[in-house]
């Protein structure tokens, strides 16, 4: 599945030279995109690996864009002064919040998981415009300030594709957390724990590891992505926009199927997030450049088609045998 | 919600109106018709009630709402999208007044608003070409001689959003012949980071100005034309005003008077002169559209530009020029 | 992923089947716990919020905007004040009615179908072109009703029908999991039915993205003068609920269906084809997610028109609390009904955000979700106490 | 952490190793361990015997720490200790392999070893694979186990994977091993390779606690005997001094008839016959190679066999779970080979899977819609389309009580059921509609000896009335005992057909393991030539 994750991408990438034609910008634009549904693709393997499927990342992103835009707003407010990064923070711990409530709704009430995923996502998609309209009379912001881009030294410089290099902090913290995710799941005790968590918490539980708690770890960090993911999105723009899917517009459920491509792996599924991505990035630039009249409107399910194709053709996706589950060590 | 003028309770007119989906707070369309209302209660004893739908869905029952209301003298619908509903209630509540702007609906108990947005939208479209043809730099952006491109952005598809980008095509013809023109539609009106990619790929490909119309994905294409120190294109409302901080790199706005629809209308009735049955066509020579400079552009743009602006809004009004309301030509 | 099937199949179950008694408790706590924290919520925005009249001042904290007891009432005085509201409400509730039973149908047979939404929407437009097409070849009378009604019925059930169909193979012959197969073809649904109205079977002399209304003789014929509803379609609505509550307590096929969902295993050794029944029960449900469809063209906005209300995911709600209990969605229906119809109430005369409703029923979800929250409560409290942990999950 | 030290220290010479005081255990509802008092001493193996639900698992999951006792208390090597949990357990020096094997399938061996304890590098940040591979390979050693500690769990055999458990528990020190029901899964062969390694740990001055439900392997392998009964401790009785008869009664409260005497044959018409099948599982593998035989009526037709030769295969084609590949089937004399499953229940076709908690039951159904399952579509439960629940109800419970199953509650969900009470009700669900084939696979699995005795005195029952039976079972002792004829499968073939009261347990041991012990064949033959005629 890594693999498909992967050629899917190759094959983004070369669609991108097609119509691109593929440049600097082109692929820098493409991260761009990338980084909300990545965020929320790999935030939600460390929930799903750990035993918590958390269908509500779209409600997480959400919640983190507007907390985000409200931070800031606030922030200005006070004498501290509209702060991007303490911002970006609040948007994180806002979202990890609500992460972290509805961990406690699945384990310590054994709710069930998908219908209180459902939940989390109903709730941020009513409670951000909601909010928006108390703070600021009217489901959107007015506009803040939001991230600067940084040139990486060096790299920036470099003759074609410098301008990839040339971007704003939180796609760095992207390139960055698909690895390092990558490297604890597989290479770190906690990444084991995740996995026995998911597979066998019995197993996990008779070797001595508190399962509750590394579901409660994995569910959290799962918001802290998507808070990472729904802030960047947010302060990228500089404004949160709440009228109908709210500005997060399905990128969460996008997220959430970029995973599976990846089937769980961490690196797969950065990679299936970064064909959405060249995939917008390729919708776009052919309704610029060229005469055809595309349906808009079509072309955008094209991530939603790929995956029920991949779900059906490309196989199976492993998922965690005991995700879903309730644990309770008995006594 | 209720907003009384003056908070003396009892206002002898009380309007409702119903905004369009994009909600207020989209700094144009709803904001305009917005102010509207709010000038007239500044100048008039009256008091109004507003509705925001979540989904046009919604709209149907809340005109229905306001007109069953006794207390109500005129309902306003803001935007195409009540059309069908209104046709069907103004016939139902035939002693209810309403007004509806951007769309037509034949009843004599409503007066309409229809706006030729092709037209303003030529002279920005003619703007920008002139513009991305010069070497000019002001505010926060500057152009590029090389290259002639200009782009445009949309919302959604749709045969009202088409005549924006008909006329822009036309007008950026008009000043360049076989000008490259960028279109793309970021799907929603509420996708500003899409709006914002969408910019992003016009400028890297050399446009020097971007006009949108697309509601609150427009604020993601004043972000990228500041962040690319190129120039942007405001609609509906002042947006250099209106979106304050972007004032440095929009050069102007096509202006589509809302506002002083809704006034009117509410005057009308306030003065017991409502005519309904009648439909307003408000182009450039009724100034119900009009291109307007950007505030930190006023007199900073070179003479030649603004002087064949002026000379071809006058052709428009003559009918020298004729402005297509459809791409299809293009 | 037949691991989480049936564990998710097990959950579901247990929704389905804790005891009647134990599940109504459930339910109304669950809605009184979203009551009261939608409250709270309403009563702190009310500081933020800015008004030129307001109803509370704390010292030092400041001036309250809104005040939850006049908000609700405002709510129930919305939804039922008068002869049209209730109509409004009445018609609400029989839109949620179809589209709750919708994912009912699904439920009981093990399967959660969060598609209901695309669903209906296809089945709408389906619907909306049928009887267009139909309008001028029948009298406009009773009789062209008699033929239209049920025709465009037919439409929307045959194409929301197709539209559950698909995740439904996908579950049975490729082991796709529906909740997330459902939730891709919403969007995809709404996508294509956007694009066909826009480019192709839309009213193009018209600038918003909408087909023609439907001729008279399509529309149900309204009960209440001032509203559209009609007792026509909520009729068939409770028919419906009886006909699947006996489908999956007094039929075989019934019965095969739901051991189908919960346990294909099992369903196989009994002698059913379980990938047959997955997608017979997914194709049920979306059908009845395209009538209701069917029923919000040709009783609430006479024409398909972008921007369809989110009844689909509503229906979610309202299934879940009555206990995906045919029976127990008609009470609850009405439920969503009145909030639905009152929000706008309260957003015309309070001006508090129709969104209030979105969150609360998130809530009641969330309640709903985690009956053990309620039955440690119970313990706690004293009363309703040592229910043995029989959840299932930790079987050892 | 090495293996040696940690329990010793504070070790009060001459204490036993474990010693529980009046261990009481209550569950809602259930006494499971009532005033216990258990002692073990160093260095030798002890067996503990009970029926289901007797309280064994639950006594072992308190001295694991697993739970805490009600009342009572544990001291190991004469330490009183308070466990809050497993890990406190293993800081003692004890280690538990559990009935169903605590192993993650997805890791590898090494990785499950170490789990909870994994070696760090980089100041416990990230895991030192190398090493955990190095110790695990050197323990496995030591211990003479011949294990990949890079294979991955679900690639490997049960018996392999019970030596990774029982490797985990030695990687975290353990003095003192808890096994609950060990040889359920293995086979004679590899049930001698376990007592083995029983031996070598003793050998190392282990302590071996065993639970098991085979009374014989208990007097083979144990030094001292425990038997429970209704969660109290009966005795601890020598090996030496014990019987299987005494232990029986001690278990039971009454006398048991351990080998059941059975009339002999009245062999019938062939009922089922099966010509050249072969049939390839879900990856298209061959997993039966054409087999041919014939079950009459009136006698039993037993399949032993290890698991995994071919025997599920074999049944899921005859019940029409599966179609065969190649071959036919004829059941009462009309061609069946492709007829649906619900034709051949029609038919009179009762199938105990071996699966029951997959196949034969409906987890979350209560006892009365799982009464009906497999019977939805006869006439006496329904018209075809409307059930007839009456009459469904009026079965489940006369099958309840002629069957004892308990609690004998039809409302009660299947999971909440112990497995032998599952197992009694699946058995009288299918034996109650009196068929005339009777299908069994390893109809005793997991269930104690009175349920035991119970099911096989049914299936003579049935045997009496002319019903047709195939057996198919992994308990050597069961299949001799109620067979009358005796296939033996070993890969995807029935390598012999055999008279069960004249081979040995040894011979056919052999048999299963593929090899062809000298004087078998012809006897096989014989029988076989029988058949084809
Ligand atoms: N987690 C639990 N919750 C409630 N009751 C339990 C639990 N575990 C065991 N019991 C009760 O304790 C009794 C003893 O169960 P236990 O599993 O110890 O029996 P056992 O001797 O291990 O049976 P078997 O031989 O089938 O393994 C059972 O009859 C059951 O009623
Ligand atoms: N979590 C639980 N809650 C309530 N009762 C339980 C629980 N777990 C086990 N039991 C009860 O414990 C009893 C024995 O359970 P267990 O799983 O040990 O059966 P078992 O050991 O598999 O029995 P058998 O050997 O017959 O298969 C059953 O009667 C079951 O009802
Ligand atoms: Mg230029
Ligand atoms: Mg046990």
């Amino acid at each position: 599945m890594l693999y498909a994750g992967a050629g899917l991408a190759v094959v983004a990438v070369a669609c991108l030279w097609l119509f691109g034609p593929v440049d600097a910008s082109s692929i820098a634009m493409a991260l761009r995109f990338t980084v909300p549904i990545g965020f929320a693709a790999l935030g939600g393997i460390f929930s799903e690996k750990a035993g918590i499927i958390n269908i509500g990342l779209e409600g997480l992103l959400i919640i983190g864009a507007f907390s985000a835009v409200a931070s800031m707003y606030a922030l200005s407010l006070t004498p501290i002064g509209a702060n991007v990064w303490l911002a970006f923070g609040f948007a994180i711990v806002a979202s990890a919040v609500v992460a972290l409530l509805f961990a406690i709704a699945c384990i310590e009430f054994k709710a069930d998981q998908v219908i209180a995923g459902l939940a989390v996502w109903l709730i941020a998609l009513g409670f951000a415009p909601f909010a928006s309209t108390i703070v600021w009379g009217q489901v959107n912001s007015p506009s803040v300030d939001g991230f600067s881009k940084w040139a990486i030294p060096g790299l920036a410089d470099l003759p074609v594709f410098g301008d990839i290099f040339v971007m704003r902090p939180p796609v760095m913290l992207l390139i960055v957390a698909g690895p390092l995710t990558w490297y604890v799941l597989n290479r770190t005790r906690f990444g084991l724990w995740i996995e026995a968590s998911g597979e066998d918490p019995k197993a996990l539980d008779t070797a001595g590891v508190d399962v509750q708690l590394v579901r409660y770890v994995g569910t959290v960090l799962s918001g802290v992505y998507c808070g990472i993911g729904g802030a960047a999105l947010a302060l990228r723009v500089g404004q949160f926009t709440g009228g109908g899917e709210t500005m997060v517009n399905g990128r969460g459920f996008i997220g959430l199927t970029a995973y599976l491509i990846g089937n769980y792996n961490p690196i797969g599924a950065f990679f299936a997030s970064f064909l959405f991505g060249g995939l917008e990035v390729i919708q776009l630039s052919i309704q610029r450049t060229s005469d055809i009249g595309i349906p808009t409107r079509l072309v955008g399910v094209l991530p939603y088609v790929i995956v029920l194709v991949v779900l059906v053709f490309v196989g199976k996706t492993q998922m965690p045998s005991s995700a879903g589950d309730h644990y309770e060590s008995d006594d | 919600l209720v907003n009384d003028g003056n908070g003396s309770g009892e206002a002898d007119v009380t309007i409702g109106i119903v905004y369009s989906t994009g909600g207020l707070g989209d700094e144009s369309f709803n904001d305009m018709a917005n102010a509207g209302v709010e000038q007239a209660v500044s100048e008039f004893d009256i008091a109004y009630e507003d509705a925001e739908p979540e989904e046009v869905g919604d709209m149907n029952e809340m005109q229905r709402q306001f007109a069953r209301q006794e207390d109500i003298d005129l309902v306003c619908c803001i935007g195409f999208d009540h059309q069908t509903d209104l046709e069907q209630n103004a016939a139902e509540f035939s002693d209810q007044q309403f007004m509806i702007v951007d769309s037509t609906v034949d009843a004599d108990n409503v007066i309409s608003y229809v706006f030729r947005e092709h037209e303003g939208s030529f002279l920005v479209g003619q703007l920008a070409g002139m513009l991305t043809e010069i070497e000019y730099a002001h505010g926060g952006g500057e152009s590029n001689p090389d290259e002639s491109v200009v782009g445009f952005v949309g919302g959604r598809e749709s045969s009202l959003i088409e005549r924006f980008e008909a006329g822009y095509i036309a007008g950026a013809e008009h000043a360049v012949e076989g000008i490259d023109v960028q279109r793309a539609y970021a799907g929603s009106f509420n996708d500003s980071s899409t709006g914002q990619e969408i910019a992003n790929g016009m400028y890297n490909d050399g446009a020097d100005v971007v006009y949108h119309s697309a509601g609150n994905t427009g604020g993601g294409v004043f972000e990228s034309a500041q962040s690319n120190g190129r120039f942007a294109i405001g609609v509906d409302d002042d947006q250099s005003i209106s979106s304050e901080s972007f004032s440095d790199v929009i050069v102007a706005s096509m202006v589509k008077r809302v506002d002083n629809a809704v006034y009117e209308s509410i005057q009308s009735v306030v003065e017991d002169s409502f005519e309904g049955g009648t439909t307003n066509d408000l182009g450039l020579e009724e100034e119900g559209v009009a291109a307007v400079i950007g505030q930190d552009f006023e007199g900073e743009l070179p003479e030649d530009v603004t002087s064949s602006l002026e000379e071809s809004r006058q052709q428009i009004i003559d009918g020298e020029i004729d402005v297509p309301t459809t791409t299809d030509d293009s | 992923m037949s691991g989480l099937r049936d564990r998710l199949a097990g959950t579901l179950d247990r929704l389905v089947d804790a005891s009647p008694l134990e599940r109504l408790l459930i339910s109304v706590a669950s809605l009184v716990f979203a009551l009261v924290l939608g409250a709270v919520l309403i009563f702190v925005s009310g500081f933020v919020a800015t008004c030129n009249s307001p109803v509370v001042f704390i010292p030092g904290v400041g001036y309250g905007c809104y005040n939850p007891i006049e908000v609700y009432s405002t709510m129930l005085q919305g939804a039922f004040g008068s002869p049209i509201s209730l109509g409004q409400t009445l018609q609400e509730t029989t839109l949620l009615l179809f589209t709750g039973l919708s994912v009912a149908v699904a439920f009981r047979a093990g399967l959660f179908n969060i598609g209901t939404q695309g669903q209906m929407v296809l089945g709408a437009l389906a619907t909306a072109v049928t009887v267009l097409w139909l309008g001028p070849f029948v009298p406009n009378n009773a009789i062209g009703t008699i033929v239209v009604i049920p025709a465009g019925i037919a439409a929307g059930a045959v194409v929301g029908g197709f539209w559950g169909m698909i995740p439904g193979v996908m579950k049975a012959y490729a082991d796709a999991h529906e909740v997330i197969t459902t939730i891709m073809l919403n969007f995809i649904a709404t996508a294509i039915a956007f694009y066909l109205v826009n480019n192709h079977v839309g009213d193009p002399s018209s600038d918003s993205v909408l087909t023609e209304t439907i001729p008279a003789v399509a529309q149900f014929p309204a009960a209440i003068d001032g509203s559209r509803f009609s007792f026509f379609a909520l009729g068939a609505g409770l028919l419906v609920a009886i006909g699947i509550t006996l489908l999956y307590t007094q039929t075989v096929i019934g019965y095969e269906l739901r051991t189908s969902g919960i346990q294909e295993t099992a369903a196989e050794y009994s002698g059913v084809n379980a990938e047959r029944n997955i997608v017979t029960s997914m194709t049920l449900s979306g059908a009845l997610g395209g009538v209701a469809g069917a029923m919000y063209v040709m009783m609430a906005q006479y024409r398909w028109q972008t921007g369809i209300p989110s009844l689909g995911f509503d229906g979610i709600a309202v299934s879940i609390l009555a206990g995906n209990n045919p029976i127990g969605i008609i009470p609850t229906s009405l439920l969503f009904g009145t909030l639905k119809s009152g929000s706008l109430a309260i957003n015309l005369s309070l001006g508090v955000p129709t969104e209030l409703v979105e969150v609360i029923q998130g809530l009641i979800i969330l309640f709903i979700a985690m009956p053990e929250f309620f039955r440690l409560i119970g313990k706690r409290s004293g009363f309703g106490s040592d229910t043995p942990a029989t959840s299932g999950g930790e079987q050892a | 952490m090495s293996a040696d030290d940690e329990s010793a220290d504070g070790a009060r010479p001459g204490a036993a190793a474990v010693h529980m005081d009046g261990i009481t255990k209550r569950f809602p509802g259930v006494v499971a361990n009532d005033d216990i008092d258990f002692a073990v001493d160093r260095g030798t193996v002890h067996a503990l015997v009970g029926e289901n639900g007797a309280g064994k698992t639950t006594l072992m999951n308190v001295l694991y720490g697993l739970y805490e006792p009600t009342e009572g208390s544990v001291r190991i090597d004469g330490v009183r200790h308070e466990f809050d949990g497993p890990s406190d357990a293993m800081d003692a020096g004890i280690g538990m392999i559990h009935q169903h094997f605590m192993l993650v399938d997805t890791m590898t061996v090494a990785e499950n070893v170490v789990l909870g304890n994994e070696p760090t590098k980089w100041g416990g940040f990230a895991t030192d694979r190398a090493q955990a591979i190095e110790e695990t390979k050197a323990l496995a050693e030591r211990y003479g186990f011949d294990l990949d500690p890079t294979a991955q769990i679900d690639e490997i055999s049960i018996g392999e994977q019970q030596r990774v458990e029982i490797l985990k528990a030695l990687y975290r020190g353990a003095e003192i091993l808890i096994l609950d029901e060990p040889t359920a899964v293995l086979t004679p062969q590899e049930v001698e390779g376990l007592f083995d390694i029983l031996e070598e740990l003793i050998a190392e001055g282990k302590t071996i606690i065993f639970i098991t439900h085979k009374l014989g392997e208990a007097l083979e392998a144990a030094d001292e005997i425990s038997v429970l009964r209704d969660g109290k401790l009966v005795g601890t009785v020598s090996s030496a001094a014990a019987s299987q008869e005494e232990l029986a009664r001690m278990m039971v409260g009454r006398d048991v008839l351990l080998d059941l005497e059975k009339p002999a044959a009245q062999r019938g018409d062939p009922i089922l016959e099966v010509e050249e099948m072969s049939v390839e599982d879900d990856r298209g593998v061959t997993a039966v190679s054409d087999v041919d035989f014939a079950v009459h009526e009136g006698e039993v037709f037993g399949i032993a066999g290890v698991d995994g030769n071919g025997q599920s295969e074999l049944i899921e084609a005859i019940t029409g779970l599966h179609q065969p590949s190649s071959g036919t089937i004829t059941f009462d004399g009309s061609q069946i080979t492709t007829a649906s499953r619900s034709d051949r229940i029609g038919m009179g076709m009762a199938y105990i899977a071996e699966d029951r908690q997959k196949r034969s039951l409906v987890m979350d159904y209560d006892l009365r819609r799982n009464g009906l399952l497999g019977c939805q579509r006869l006439p006496e439960f329904s018209n075809g389309f409307r059930i007839d629940w009456e009459s469904t109800e009026e079965y489940v419970d006369d099958v309840i009580d002629e069957y004892d199953v308990r609690p004998p509650d039809p409302s009660a969900d299947a999971h909440s059921f112990s497995g032998g009470n599952q197992q009694k009700f699946i058995v009288g669900r299918e034996f109650e509609r009196d068929p005339s084939l009777v299908v069994a696979s390893q109809p005793t699995r997991g269930v104690d000896i009175g349920s035991i005795e119970f099911i096989h005195d049914r299936l003579l029952d049935l045997r009496a009335d002319g019903t047709a039976i195939l057996l198919v079972s992994s308990k050597l002792d069961e299949v001799r005992q109620l067979s009358d004829r005796l296939a033996v499968m070993h890969d995807g073939e029935i390598v012999a057909v055999v008279d069960p009261d004249a081979v040995s347990e040894e011979e056919l041991g052999l048999l299963m393991a593929g090899e062809q012990p000298a004087g078998i064949t012809a006897e096989s033959a014989r029988v076989r030539g029988g058949e084809s005629a």
